[in-house]
Formats: structure tokens, C-alpha cells, sequence
């Protein structure tokens, strides 16, 4: 046990967690956009097992990053106005429109796969990008600041979402809508549209979640290449109280364990590999058992507003 | 899309596959749907060869379900790729006598006339992987990134360690398990674990190793060693060479074999020694002529039998 | 939106007029050729009973429904609202029935939503403070714009909304019983605010069940039922018998409860604590006795304990400290199930909330307590025959209107919903009845009629403690009025012994000797 | 006042034919434009879409393998989906029926295994119960965590179906991996096979189906009379609706909630159970067929209610099997298939919204015009 206290075995725990968190913290984030105003988008994964195609495909015909970017931006959106069309124009019950949703990304994207390329193939996505002077030191160089963009947009995404959702006026709108969606509808504020606002928001980073995995951290695509990842980010967002820090809490925590118990493994720690990687699992459950400062599930969160109603 | 029917005299030569992953999954699928494609050039093509699959059959039920469709559209051969699929074969196989069904990974045919069962002893081409990469490790530490400690992911990978302590006892092999076929992040992760630990020499096996050799190649100067699939193409500079598991062979008998009136009662084992598996050296890296010629060496020694490997 | 209203928001309401208003839902005319108006500086009460169709009405007004027939002139030119954007932009503002506050966010964050910042996209939140402490001097509606709604009493947030409405520039501010919760001096308290906002030139709309209070503000007055109008009268010409009558379409005689001799004491509290919702100690030691045979009239301002009295009392709350007996059993850290078996009722305070399911059918209901009880079970089976006979009795005993058994509660008024659960709970031949508010938003028939069954019950037995916002109603039926303020209890007086205005002082935290001197 | 409610309410009673028609046409319409939109999806493949979905009807309804295959399918999906109709109506979210399902079929694989001399008149009722408890127990976690502790259901479901994979993996390679797979040296991901007077008794010869089928159905009759005709199912449904509401009527929330959740997993337990003794005969890899969510879909196709969710369960196992039909006969991709599931889905969710205002309206109507009779 005591290798796994070595300063480089902590550093290469570290900068493991940091990539694994990356797509965990674009999707959770997102997911608490769309949950803070009231939506429930269990369809996570499957918006990023397209998105990941599309960017990848993309990149492997143009070459280009940023237009694989766009291309799971624009995946993301177009699915995230088609979870809201169903969960907010038509007002279906949204945890089972999200698992539609899954069903239906996870078939696309295997199936656009197969005709469009095939077979694994790799491209050279985001390279890390040291920062300069940051990046040289010692030890929290290598971790922090030298990672790909995506990253570092991943962690930099965590105050700009606590910002928006603090500070400005969509903020309030998303929470309130979250909140009391009849409060906000009798101050004029359109729900429907702070609803697809926020799913589509969320949508989004889910894409930017899926590119992260196919041209930044694994570049490659392979069916079902999130593996469930997708909801492991809804559960963040329950973990972290629908707080982009309690998230990044989450996504950390989940991750730091996940790195550590690969080390274990590689040191050779006599348990077995199954329990090892039960690890993070485990904890993330333990921890929000422990603690007791939770935020508050949005009261409206999971239900439908139909003018008129209550 | 499906066959046209064919203005040739003779009938073409009908195979069913069902499997339980994607035809493009770069491990255990892919090497029999691949091995059917060129089997069907072979032959001439679609009008000789007709191969109609089913995949992502990991639910048994649909499997058997596809199974015994097959053989009821009258399919000279059905080929029922997966280990899980035993009991369904044992049962659909006595209602069509005249069907030829073939199984594995495994050993057993049922004691039935119409049953071929076949496996692949993976670890024989671990152990030559396994004396390939102790002869190159610089370090000597090498990482082993499986999915579960099952079957050949398994095999391949105690092969891979006797092969390793045969050069050199003190080079350390450590392995992780993601516990996950598909989970390519981890596996990814896994890979990069090891070689922050020192490691310049990777192999694993499953579907998802294809992060494993991502990582490798992000590295640029780690090596990697493939199993199931000839995996160059990932990592053109990167690896070193991967057993390929070679179905041809055992297929173009079964095929023989149907059109002469034997439809089956015999178990297939892929071995170096009847050219089922193959080490396929990366022409794109540079291999040192003294270690190819170990691992040669160690082929002929599995092969001649003066090496065993246990699975 | 078709005038020019809505480009210049500062254009003041000078008349709104409702034309032949027309609105249907499947299988109901709520409103039936409406006409309605009102002027620049009036407070035009609006009448009726439960489902007559006035909020209906006026939530046409703000855009929240759209009529199917007649139009809406402001100023004389004809406007349509898609939505509440359009209807705020024409200068309206609403104050619903039911309070539309977002509980989690600050008091200026739930007035500055849906308002575009002059620091978008940031929040200006120290501006809209600023001008929520100016607009509160002005009108005197006290809060604390930093203040998260959940933390208010309901007074509060009833200033809240108002707040809300007059910061948007509201000129015509629709009221839709907007003291049903509140307490007398609160009442008073927005009157002076509405008449201010009156004299402001504002118009207001005010929706009420209490005929005092429409006589006390409006100038006009216009009396809805079954969706059409019945007449709309100057308020300094009619009294209330008449208005009475042209809601209801008979008269409602006031009742005249006889003196009864109390029995044995029933309910017995000493010295009881007990925390609030906001971590403060709500109860302070409350020492009460209730007779059989005897109603206590509770009454204070709300939010200062009568929540937690209740729950208490009901076992849905711990008690830090003292004893509740209930017929000497001490009855204190004991459960709900087991406090109903040992006699206890309770109608409570949020019917729809913790009293009733609205998903329920009627029947359901009936059985939220008693589904186990052996009557109506064999073994862990429900026994729907006996249910079902002893919830046809119940409901025509009560006179409850539902068209079936099996309808779902939330179709059924709010004065059905509250009758069915008193039916439930007088049911059980209770010891010891709690009622909390029972006639809150509950029309004059359903109110003289739950009055005449709280009077019934005592006459059988019950001890009663009544806790009640409305003082006429405590005057009118208790025996005894216990005044609680701030957790404690501040005395307890003989009916007809003290004034109303004495009883309010008690209310106001002065103790009893001081406020006998009155 | 004469009363005449008993003729009333027995009205109520009635079949509503024209409430049966319109909660089925509406999801037909949805199924059929997801179909449309697969329609377009097999042009591009090249496939003539009318000639696939005649597979696809054909496959799962066109003979009696394909019947029977249907039937197979529904069997799961009616248990986990009456685990489902349990736990949301008790208004808690059971994602976790994979890690349930798991727990069950690891359960019924060992108890068998350990007491094989027994039997099977003993032997098959004892893993069932053993079944159901080992998911009724993988569902206790989440519950008693959510009661005791707070513990959002969705958040540690997710988590447990993670855990029971990982303890599945354990298990298969070490204690209950197959003997045989170790002589051979093959290490396949399997247990031994299970001793045949355990397995369940096939109804039609050749064909998959078997008495679990029965036995979902037995147990959808008796989740209905559970929920709507015991104290029990009464105060879930109440917690349910309205939490508050039943707290103050002295109904334990924590615990009913709790219980939904261990119920829940129970029922996916069973499935997982089935599965083993019914199909598999042995545990192994993918035994979940991804049935812990299927079956979230079915109960919610069918109304949360147990009847409901059998005819959902056949629906929805009729268009796995369909569209596996469809696979091999015009072989496209698998994926498609499970695209144009999804888009089923979404489009009968989406239906529901006519559904219901259409139901509303009706309910209102009828409610109006028997005002003030009661
Ligand atoms: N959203 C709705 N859907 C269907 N019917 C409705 C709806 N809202 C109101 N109604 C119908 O319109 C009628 C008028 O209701 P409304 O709420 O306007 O009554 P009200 O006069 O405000 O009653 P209360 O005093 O209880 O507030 C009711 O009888 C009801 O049947
Ligand atoms: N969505 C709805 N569907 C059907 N009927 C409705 C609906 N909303 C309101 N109603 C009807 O409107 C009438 C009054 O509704 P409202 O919500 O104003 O009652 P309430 O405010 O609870 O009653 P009270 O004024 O007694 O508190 C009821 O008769 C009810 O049947
Ligand atoms: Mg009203
Ligand atoms: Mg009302």
C-alpha cells in the first residue's frame, strides 16, 4: 500500500482523474442546466454516442477539430430540440423520453458507424497544451496545466455554469422555472422556451461530452464508446446537488477513485481487480450517504407545466 | 443488402452467422465475419457463397431464436459464434439433422453427428508475444490492460506471462482489469496507468483494447502486442505484431466436408501448429532480426511441442 | 397584441372594460357573456361563489387563458393577450389565489424576474432592492428584498406579490382573494395599502369570499354565478343580506350557537416546545385545557405557532419538551395512527397538501386513515362493499358534490374537498377535534354549513380546538379564545368577555391585563 | 335525497370501449411514424422498407416460433415492469433493474448449484424465492438508503447496477465459474450448467417459451390486487401521490417508499431468476438483456398499471423479435433496429399528450353532466 503514497504515483492519480473527469463534468454540467429548469434528461448518453460519431467522422475526413467540434455541437443541439419537442412541447413523461432518446442514439450512432466507417480507425485529436510558466511546476504542472482544450474547457465550464446560473437573468429565469414554473409563467416568462433553452444548453455539452471522449482524450470511435458514462453524469448531478461545484466534486471524487484503483491494480495491491473497480461506485454512494449538506431537488423538477393547471 | 439470386447452374453454398458483438469490433467478431468474406471471394463471390449474419446477439434467446431461423430457411451451415450459445445448439441441432451447426468458443459438440465445436488456444500466441515483448522491454515493466479475467482474454494473457518469465523471470508484467468489454475510456486509462508506472510495452485483449493502443500511440514510443485481430493498423509504428486467429482454414473444411456428407461431430482447435493462429509481424515496425528470430524460434517450439504452453 | 400599449407601458389605465366575455372548458360555461369594468382610482369587488367563475374571469384578463368570445378594451381600444408578457406590458398585473413565489430564491430576485436588467445579462439586483424598499415606504408593505421567501410568513409574501405587480408599473391590479390568509390588522394593513394605491390612480380588482371586507374598500360592486352576472351594484347602496342572496340566491341566517355545560377536560398540554420549520423554537410552552363539549378558539397572527400547534397536536411533529394528554392517556411521543385511534381528528391548515390526494378518487379519501381499521378490511384486503356503503352515507350526509365515487378529488371544488375531509374526520366520532382554518377560501354556503357541523359535533361531545385567522369566526363559535403569540399563549378569555379589538391587541404580543384595560 | 349511487358507480365500472380505443390508436400512431421515419432509414441502406417491415410482422407474430420467441421477450419485461409499476407508483425512480436482474439470476444460480440432490419440486420454488430476495435485497440498498438517509434512488441505482456487473465478474470467474471451462482451459464466462430438475418446463416443444411466462402473468394479477386491493398497495400508491398527505394520516413514507424500492427489486430479481431457469439454464455474461430498462418502458406503456403493463410487455417484445426478423432477413444492421425502438418510444410518449386531454375532456364532460347528483 504505502507505493500508492509515492509523489508519482499521487501525480499520475491526479492527471488520470482529470481526463476521466472531463466528459463526466461537460455532461453533468449540462444535465444540470436542463434538470435546474425542471427537466429530467435521462438521454445523456445517448446525445454523446452521436456526438462522438459525428466528431469523429468529421475529423477523420477533414482533419479539422474545430469542425468536429461544431459537428457534435450541432448533433447535440438538434437532439436536445428533439428530447425537448418531446418533454416540453408535448409534455411526456421525461425520464422515459430520455431513455428513448438513449435507445435511439445508441442505435444511430452504432449503425452510422457501420456504414460510414466501418472499423476502429484513429485521428489525432487535441494535443495537451501546456500552459507556459504554469505548466513547469513541479508536480501541479504536469497535472493542471498540461492538458488538451477540451480539458481545460471542461473544469473552466464550472464557474462560467455557477456564473450563469448565480448571476445573470437566465439564471434566475432557469432556476425559477425549475422552481415554480407557474410563478415564472404569470411574470411573462415564456417556460417553454427557458426549458428548451436549458435542454438544448445541456444537449450541447452532452455533445461536447461525446467529442472530448472521440477526438480529444481516446480518439477513436467504436460502438457504444461511452459505455454508460451518460448516466453516471445524471447521477453527478443528484451528487452534487445541482451545483456546478458539488458536481465537480462529484466528477472528481468518482474519478480520483477510478484512477486509484487502476493503480492499485498496477501495483499489484493483492485484492481483487472486480472489488477494485466496484471502488468508485461505491463511494460516490457513501459519500452522499454521509454528507448532509445536499442542495434542492428544483420542485418542479421531472413535471410537465401545463398552463392553466394546479 | 441481400443477394440477388444467381443465373448459375450450380446452387450457391449457404453460412449463417450469429454473433453475439458488431461485425466491426476489431476482436472476436470481426476475425470469423472477416474470415467469412475472404472465404467468400475465395469461392467467387456471392453467387457461390451466400453468408447472411446476425449481430449483437449477445440475448441468447434472440440468438437461438435467430439460430433456428436459419437453419429452418435451409442454410447449409450454421455458425453460432459464441460460447453462450452451447445449450441452444445442443438443443436446435437435433431437430435439423441435415443442417451442419458449428460453436464456440469451446470443445464440445454434443456427441451430435452434425455439431462442430472449436476454440482457439490463445495462449500459444501470447507465449510468443509474451517472449517478443521480454526481449524488447526496456524497462522491464510491461502492462497488460484485459477486460474480465475470462475465456481468452484469460488464456491469452497467462500465455503472454509464461512467455514473459521464459526470457526473463525478473521483468515485472502487471495487469488491470476494467471489468467492462466495451468500456474503451477506462481501458484507455488503464493503459496510461501503466505506462506512468514505467511500462514501455502493452497487450491486452477485448474489443475496448483499442483504447489501450490510443494511449500507446499518444505515447509514441510504448509498443504494443495484439490478439484476435491483426491490430497494425491502429498504431502502424507502434505494434509489434498480434495472433490473429485464422478461421479460413476450419472453414473451408467444414465446407468440404458438408459437400462430401459429413456434417460434423468434430472439435476445431486454432493452433500455431495447424495454421489457425498466426503471428503477424507489423512490417511497418522495425523488429530486430535477433528477436524475430526468438520469436520464430518459440513458434517452431510450441509448434515441434519441445514448449508447452498451459491455458 | 393589436394596440399601441404594449410599445409605450407607461400609459396609464384610464378604464378597462370586459365586453360580453365568453369562456368555456369541456363540459362547462365558466363565463357566460361577462361584462365588467372598471376606472382609474375604483376597487371594483368581484363576488361569487366557489366556481362562479371569477378567477376564470380575470385570468382572461391577464392573458393566462384566452376568451372564446367578447374583447377586452383598454382605453377604449381593443387589445388581445397571448400571453401574461402582453397583459404586463398593458399595465395589468394579477395577485393569485395562489401565490405564484418562487421559495427558494430571494425576495428581489422573484420581483426582478422575467425583467430585463439594465446590466444584462447580469442581475441588478441592489437596483431592484433600491426600488423595492422606495415602493414599500410608499405603500407601506414591509419586507426585506434580501429575504428568501421561504423564510416569510404568508403576510409577507402576500406583499411580495403586490410588490411584484406595482414594480412591473402596474395601473389595474387584479386581486384574487387576496386575504384569505391573512390575519385582521394584516388585513387592515392592505387596505391602507390598496387604498393608497387607489388614490394613486391604480385600479384594482378585489376578489373576496368576506362581504365585510367588500364593503369596507370597493365602490363598486358585481356579484357572479354560474358563470354569468347577476348585477353589479354601487357598494354604498347594498348591504350585505342582499349581497348574500344574490350569490348564494337565498338567504344564509347567522348562527347563534347556544351555551352548552362543558364536560371533562378532554385535551390537557403542558408546558409544550416545539422547533419550526426555520430551525427557531415555534412554541414556546403552551399550557391549553379543552373540554368535551367545547370549542377553544385559537387565534393570532399567522406564523406564530398555530402551524406547529397542530402538528403537534396531529403527531406529525416532535415535541421538544411537555406532555399532550388526550382523556388523561398521555398521548406525547406517540404516532399519527396511534393518536387517531386514541381519538383524535384534524382538518388541516394546506387541505390539498397534507389533508387530502388529489389523484384519490372521493372514495379513496374517505379512507386515507381508516383503510386498515378491521371495519373495512379482511385480513390485508380491503373490503369494498362495506367501504363503499359507508362512503355513499358520508358523502350524502354531507351533502358532498361529486358526480361520482370514483371521480378523482381534484375535480371537485375547494368547499367539496374541505366538506369531504371534514366528513372523513367527524366520521370516527372524534374526542378531540383540530380544526385549522377550515372555512379558508370556502364560499358562504359551504361555510355556513361547516359552521353548523363544528356546532353539531361540540353539541355530541367533541372537544374542539379551532385555530382560525378569521377573528369573526373565532368570536362567533368559541366558547373560550385562547390568543397565541410568538409560541406562547397569551391568555385565554371567556367568549363575549373580550372585544374584537381587545383580542387583536393580545395578538399584537400585548398581554392580557394591559389589553382588558381597552 | 334518493341516491342511486350504486347504479352510478357500477356504470363507471363499464368498459370504456371508446377510452380503449383512443389509449391504443394514439401509440399506434406513434409506432407507426417512428416506422416511417425507420422507412426512410432502410432507403438510404438500400432496402425496400415495406419488404422489411413484412419481416418485421411476420417475424414476431407470423408463426408460432415467432409467437412463442414474443412471449419469451415479454416475460422479463412484465417482471421488471411490474417492479417498475410498484416503485413509481410509490413515485421512487427504480433505474437499477439491470443490477436487480443481476442479483436475481446470480442467486438462482447458486442456490441450485449448492443444494443440486434436491428435487425440483423443492428445489425450483426455493430459487425463486431465493431469486426474488437476492434483487429484493440489491433494492433494499437504494431504499433504506433513501429513508434512512436521504440518498437520491437515482444516483445509487445507477451506482448498484455497476456494482452488481462487477460482483457478476467476481463470481463467474472464480466460485461459480464452470468447471468444465477449466479442464478445457477455455475460462468461458459462464457457471455450470444447472441440474434439469430446476429448469423450468417448456410449454410449446421446440420453442423457447416456458412456464415463466405463467408465471409473470400469475404475478401481474397479483401486483394488481396488491396495489389496488390491499392496505399495503393502498398506502405505497398514497405516498405516491402525495407524500405530505399521507404523513399526516400516520403513513410511514420512509419506510412505504423503502419498500417500493425492495419490492421493486424483488420482481427484477425474479426476472433475472427466470431467465436462468427458464432460458440460459446457467448464468453468464449479458444475462441482464438490457431488460432493467425495457422494462422501465413497458410499465410506462403500460399505464404503471400491472394488466396494463402485459399487453406493453408483449408489444414491446414483439417488436425486439420483429426486428430481429427484419435483421436477418434483409440484413441491415442491428443498430437500426434498436434507433427505430427508440424512436418508438418517443413518439409514444409523445402521443400520450392527445391522450390525455382527450381522456380530460371526456372525464370533465362526464363529470358535469352528473354534478349535484350525488
Ligand atoms: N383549468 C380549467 N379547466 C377546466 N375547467 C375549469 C378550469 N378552471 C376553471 N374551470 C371551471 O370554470 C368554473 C369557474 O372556475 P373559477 O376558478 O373561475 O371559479 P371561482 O369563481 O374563481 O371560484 P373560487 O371562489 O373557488 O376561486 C369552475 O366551475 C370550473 O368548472
Ligand atoms: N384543471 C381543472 N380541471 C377541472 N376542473 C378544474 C380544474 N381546475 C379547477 N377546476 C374546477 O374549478 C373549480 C374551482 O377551482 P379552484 O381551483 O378555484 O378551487 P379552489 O381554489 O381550490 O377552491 P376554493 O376557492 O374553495 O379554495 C372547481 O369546481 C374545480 O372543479
Ligand atoms: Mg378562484
Ligand atoms: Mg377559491
Amino acid at each position: 500500500m504505502s507505493e500508492l503514497l509515492q509523489v508519482s504515483v499521487i501525480v499520475g492519480i491526479l492527471t488520470s482523474a482529470i481526463r476521466l473527469a472531463t466528459p463526466y463534468l461537460y455532461a453533468a454540467i449540462g444535465e444540470t442546466f436542463a434538470q435546474s429548469s425542471g427537466v429530467l434528461n435521462l438521454g445523456v448518453d445517448g446525445i454523446m454516442l452521436v456526438s462522438a460519431y459525428a466528431s469523429f467522422f468529421v475529423v477523420l475526413h477533414t482533419g479539422n477539430l474545430w469542425l468536429g467540434l461544431l459537428a457534435a455541437i450541432i448533433v447535440g443541439l438538434l437532439m436536445g430540440l428533439l428530447m425537448s419537442f418531446i418533454s416540453v412541447t408535448l409534455k411526456a413523461e421525461q425520464g422515459i423520453s430520455g431513455i428513448g432518446l438513449y435507445m435511439f442514439g445508441l442505435g444511430l450512432s452504432s449503425l452510422l458507424f457501420k456504414t460510414t466507417i466501418g472499423t476502429v480507425k484513429t485521428v489525432t485529436g487535441f494535443q495537451p497544451v501546456k500552459i507556459p510558466l504554469l505548466g513547469d511546476i513541479p508536480f501541479l504542472g504536469k497535472i493542471f496545466f498540461n492538458q488538451s482544450l477540451l480539458v481545460y474547457g471542461a473544469f473552466l465550464l464550472v464557474p462560467i455554469a455557477w456564473w450563469v446560473l448565480e448571476k445573470t437573468t437566465w439564471g434566475l429565469k432557469i432556476k425559477s422555472v425549475g422552481q415554480n414554473p407557474a410563478a415564472a409563467d404569470s411574470l411573462g416568462v415564456s417556460v417553454d422556451r427557458v426549458r428548451y433553452v436549458s435542454v438544448c444548453l445541456g444537449a450541447i455539452l452532452a455533445g461536447i461530452a461525446g467529442a472530448s471522449l472521440s477526438i480529444s482524450l481516446l480518439n477513436l470511435f467504436q460502438d457504444n464508446l461511452t459505455a454508460g458514462q451518460g448516466f453516471i453524469a445524471v447521477a453527478l448531478v443528484y451528487f452534487g446537488g445541482w451545483r456546478p461545484v458539488g458536481v465537480l466534486w462529484g466528477a472528481m471524487l468518482f474519478s480520483i477513485v477510478n484512477a486509484f484503483q487502476l493503480w492499485v491494480q498496477v501495483l499489484g495491491v493483492k485484492i481483487p481487480s472486480d472489488v477494485a473497480i466496484m471502488l468508485p461506485y461505491l463511494l460516490t454512494i457513501a459519500a452522499l450517504a454521509i454528507t448532509t449538506n445536499r442542495g434542492r431537488q428544483p420542485a418542479a423538477l421531472n413535471k410537465p407545466f401545463e398552463r392553466g393547471e394546479s | 443488402a441481400a443477394p440477388t439470386a444467381a443465373p448459375t447452374q450450380a446452387k450457391a453454398f449457404r453460412i449463417a452467422v450469429v454473433m453475439p458483438s458488431a461485425t466491426t469490433d476489431m476482436a472476436f467478431s470481426q476475425s470469423m465475419w472477416n474470415a467469412l468474406v475472404t472465404i467468400q471471394k475465395e469461392m467467387g463471390g456471392e453467387a457461390a457463397l451466400e453468408i447472411k449474419y446476425s449481430e449483437n446477439m449477445f440475448n441468447v434467446p434472440d440468438a437461438a431464436t435467430a439460430i433456428r431461423d436459419y437453419a429452418s430457411q435451409g442454410f447449409d451451415v450454421v455458425i453460432a459464434h459464441g460460447s453462450q450459445y452451447g445449450s441452444s445448439v445442443q438443443e436446435i441441432a437435433k431437430d435439423f439433422p441435415k443442417t451442419t451447426f458449428a460453436w464456440g468458443t469451446d470443445v464440445n459438440t454434443f456427441g451430435m453427428p452434425n455439431v462442430y465445436a472449436y476454440t482457439a488456444a490463445a495462449e500459444e500466441g501470447g507465449y510468443v508475444n509474451g517472449v517478443l515483448a521480454a526481449k524488447l522491454t526496456k524497462s522491464k515493466t510491461i502492462g497488460v490492460t484485459g477486460p474480465v479475467e475470462v475465456g481468452d482474454a484469460k488464456t491469452y494473457i497467462d500465455g503472454f506471462v509464461q512467455g514473459v518469465a521464459a526470457v526473463d523471470p525478473t521483468i515485472k508484467v502487471s495487469k488491470t482489469w476494467t471489468g467492462s468489454f466495451s468500456d474503451v475510456a477506462l481501458m484507455t486509462e488503464a493503459a496510461k496507468t501503466h505506462i506512468a508506472a514505467g511500462a514501455d510495452i502493452l497487450t491486452g485483449s477485448s474489443q475496448s483494447v483499442v483504447g489501450s493502443i490510443g494511449a500507446a500511440k499518444d505515447a509514441g514510443n510504448v509498443l504494443w502486442f495484439g490478439t484476435q485481430q491483426d491490430q497494425a493498423s491502429l498504431a502502424p509504428n507502434l505494434v509489434v505484431a498480434s495472433q490473429v486467429y485464422d478461421w479460413t482454414g476450419m472453414l473451408r473444411e467444414i465446407i468440404a466436408s458438408n459437400k462430401a456428407g459429413t456434417l460434423g461431430g468434430k472439435t476445431y482447435t486454432l493452433h500455431l501448429s495447424n495454421d489457425g493462429l498466426k503471428i503477424a509481424y507489423n512490417s511497418g515496425y522495425a523488429l530486430p532480426a535477433d528477436v524475430k528470430a526468438v520469436g520464430d524460434k518459440a513458434i517452431a517450439d510450441i509448434i515441434s511441442g519441445a514448449v508447452k504452453v498451459e491455458p | 397584441m393589436t394596440s399601441d400599449i404594449t410599445a409605450n407601458a407607461a400609459i396609464k389605465i384610464q378604464r378597462m372594460e370586459m365586453c360580453d366575455i365568453t369562456k368555456t372548458f369541456p363540459g362547462v360555461l365558466a363565463n357566460d357573456c361577462v361584462c365588467f369594468d372598471i376606472n382609474q382610482g375604483e376597487v371594483h369587488a368581484l363576488l361569487g361563489e366557489n366556481g362562479a367563475g371569477k378567477s376564470t374571469l380575470m385570468r382572461q384578463l391577464y392573458g393566462l387563458y384566452k376568451p372564446d368570445g367578447g374583447e377586452i378594451k383598454i382605453n377604449g381600444r381593443v387589445v388581445s393577450f397571448n400571453s401574461p408578457a402582453d397583459a404586463i406590458a398593458a399595465g395589468i398585473g394579477m395577485i393569485h389565489q395562489h401565490f405564484m413565489l418562487v421559495p427558494t430564491l430571494t425576495v428581489a430576485e422573484n420581483v426582478a424576474l422575467g425583467l430585463k436588467s439594465t446590466r444584462e445579462p447580469l442581475k441588478d439586483l441592489d437596483r431592484v432592492s433600491k426600488r423595492i424598499d422606495q415602493l414599500s415606504k410608499l405603500y407601506g408593505l414591509k419586507v426585506d428584498p434580501s429575504n428568501y421567501i421561504w423564510q416569510l410568513s404568508v403576510g409577507e409574501q402576500q406583499r411580495v406579490e403586490i410588490i411584484k405587480a406595482l414594480y412591473r408599473g402596474a395601473s389595474l391590479i387584479i386581486l384574487d382573494e387576496p386575504t384569505a390568509v391573512l390575519t385582521p390588522q394584516e388585513v387592515d394593513d392592505l387596505f391602507n395599502t390598496f387604498k393608497q394605491m387607489a388614490k394613486d390612480g391604480h385600479a384594482l380588482v378585489f376578489i373576496s369570499h368576506k362581504l365585510n371586507e367588500v364593503l369596507a374598500i370597493s365602490q363598486r360592486v358585481t356579484v357572479l354565478r354560474d358563470g354569468r352576472v347577476i348585477g353589479t351594484r354601487n357598494t354604498n347602496e347594498v348591504n350585505k343580506n342582499e349581497l348574500v342572496k344574490m350569490m348564494v340566491g337565498r338567504e344564509v341566517r347567522p348562527l347563534a350557537p347556544q351555551p352548552l355545560k362543558s364536560g371533562p377536560v378532554c385535551l390537557e398540554i403542558q408546558g409544550m416546545k416545539a422547533m419550526g420549520d426555520r430551525g427557531t423554537e415555534a412554541l414556546r410552552g403552551i399550557d391549553l385545557q379543552i373540554h368535551s363539549s367545547e370549542i377553544v378558539g385559537l387565534a393570532g397572527v399567522s406564523g406564530n405557532g398555530q402551524r406547529e400547534l397542530a402538528e403537534c397536536l396531529a403527531g406529525v411533529r416532535r415535541v421538544t419538551a411537555g406532555t399532550i394528554l388526550i382523556d388523561g392517556m398521555d398521548t406525547t411521543s406517540m404516532g399519527v395512527k396511534d393518536r387517531v385511534d386514541a381519538g383524535l381528528a384534524y382538518i388541516p391548515e394546506e387541505r390539498m397538501r397534507d389533508g387530502a390526494i388529489r389523484e384519490f378518487s372521493v372514495e379513496e379519501n374517505i379512507f386515507l386513515h381508516d383503510h386498515a381499521s378491521p371495519g373495512f378490511t379482511h385480513g390485508i384486503f380491503l373490503d369494498f362493499a362495506r367501504m363503499k356503503d359507508f362512503a355513499v352515507s358520508l358523502v350524502q350526509s354531507f351533502s358532498v358534490k361529486t358526480p361520482s365515487l370514483d371521480t378523482p378529488i381534484k375535480n371537485l371544488s375547494g368547499g367539496n374537498i374541505q366538506k369531504l375531509i371534514m366528513a372523513r374526520e367527524l366520521s370516527r366520532k372524534p374526542k378531540l377535534l383540530l380544526a385549522a382554518q377550515p372555512t379558508r377560501g370556502v364560499d358562504i354556503g359551504a361555510t355556513e354549513y361547516i359552521h353548523q357541523r363544528l356546532l353539531q359535533q361540540r353539541a355530541e361531545g367533541t372537544a374542539i380546538l379551532l385555530i382560525s385567522e378569521d377573528l369573526d369566526e373565532i368570536i362567533e363559535l368559541s366558547d373560550r379564545i385562547a390568543v397565541l403569540y410568538e409560541g406562547r399563549i397569551m391568555g385565554i378569555v371567556e367568549r363575549n368577555q373580550a372585544t374584537q379589538e381587545q383580542i387583536g391587541l393580545m395578538m399584537a404580543g400585548i398581554s392580557m391585563s394591559e389589553a382588558m384595560q381597552h | 335525497m334518493p341516491l342511486e349511487v350504486n347504479e352510478k358507480t357500477a356504470r363507471t365500472h363499464r368498459i370504456d370501449w371508446a377510452g380503449i380505443f383512443v389509449n391504443l390508436l394514439l401509440p399506434l400512431a406513434g409506432i407507426l411514424m417512428a416506422l416511417l421515419i425507420g422507412a426512410i432509414m432502410l432507403i438510404i441502406l438500400k432496402v425496400n422498407p415495406l419488404t422489411a417491415y413484412a419481416e418485421l410482422v411476420k417475424g414476431a407474430f407470423g408463426s408460432a416460433s415467432g409467437i412463442t420467441q414474443t412471449l419469451v421477450k415479454a416475460t422479463p419485461l412484465l417482471l421488471v415492469g411490474l417492479g417498475i409499476c410498484i416503485a413509481f407508483r410509490a413515485s421512487v425512480i427504480n433505474i437499477g433493474g439491470e443490477g436487480q436482474i443481476i442479483a436475481g439470476a446470480i442467486a438462482a444460480t447458486w442456490w441450485p448449484l449448492t443444494f443440486r440432490t434436491w428435487p425440483g419440486w423443492i428445489l425450483l420454488p426455493t430459487t425463486l424465492i431465493v431469486g426474488f430476495a437476492a434483487g429484493a435485497a440489491w433494492g433494499f440498498i437504494p431504499g433504506i438508503l433513501k429513508a434512512r438517509l436521504k440518498v437520491n434512488e437515482i444516483l445509487s441505482t445507477v451506482m448498484m447496477n455497476a456494482i452488481a456487473i462487477q460482483t457478476m465478474n467476481l463470481l463467474i470467474r472464480s466460485v461459480l465459474m464452470d468447471p468444465a471451462g477449466v479442464t478445457a482451459g477455455t475460462y468461458l464466462a459462464q457457471s455450470e450448467r444447472l441440474p434439469e430438475q430446476v429448469w423450468l418446463v417448456r410449454l410449446v416443444p421446440q420453442t423457447l417459451l416456458h412456464a415463466g411466462s405463467l408465471i409473470a402473468v400469475v404475478l401481474a394479477v397479483l401486483v394488481y390486487i396488491f396495489l389496488w386491493r390491499t392496505t399495503l398497495g393502498y398506502r405505497i400508491r398514497a405516498v405516491g401521490f402525495n407524500p405530505e398527505a399521507a404523513r399526516f394520516s400516520g403513513i410511514n413514507v420512509p419506510f412505504n417508499q423503502a419498500l417500493a424500492l425492495t419490492l421493486a427489486g424483488g420482481f427484477s430479481g425474479i426476472a433475472g431468476a427466470i431467465e436462468v431457469l427458464g432460458v440460459q439454464h446457467r448464468l453468464l455474461e449479458g444475462i441482464t438483456g438490457g431488460y432493467g430498462f425495457s422494462g422501465i418502458v413497458a410499465a410506462l406503456f403500460g399505464g404503471l398499471h400491472p394488466l396494463g403493463t402485459i399487453p406493453a410487455s408483449i408489444l414491446f417484445g414483439a417488436l425486439l423479435v420483429g426486428g430481429d426478423s427484419m435483421q436477418r432477413a434483409v440484413q441491415v444492421p442491428n443498430s437500426l433496429i434498436s434507433a427505430i425502438l427508440g424512436l418508438v418510444v418517443l413518439f409514444v410518449v409523445g402521443s400520450a399528450l392527445w391522450t390525455r386531454r382527450w381522456t380530460a375532456k371526456r372525464q370533465i364532460a362526464a363529470m358535469k353532466k352528473g354534478e349535484g347528483q350525488l
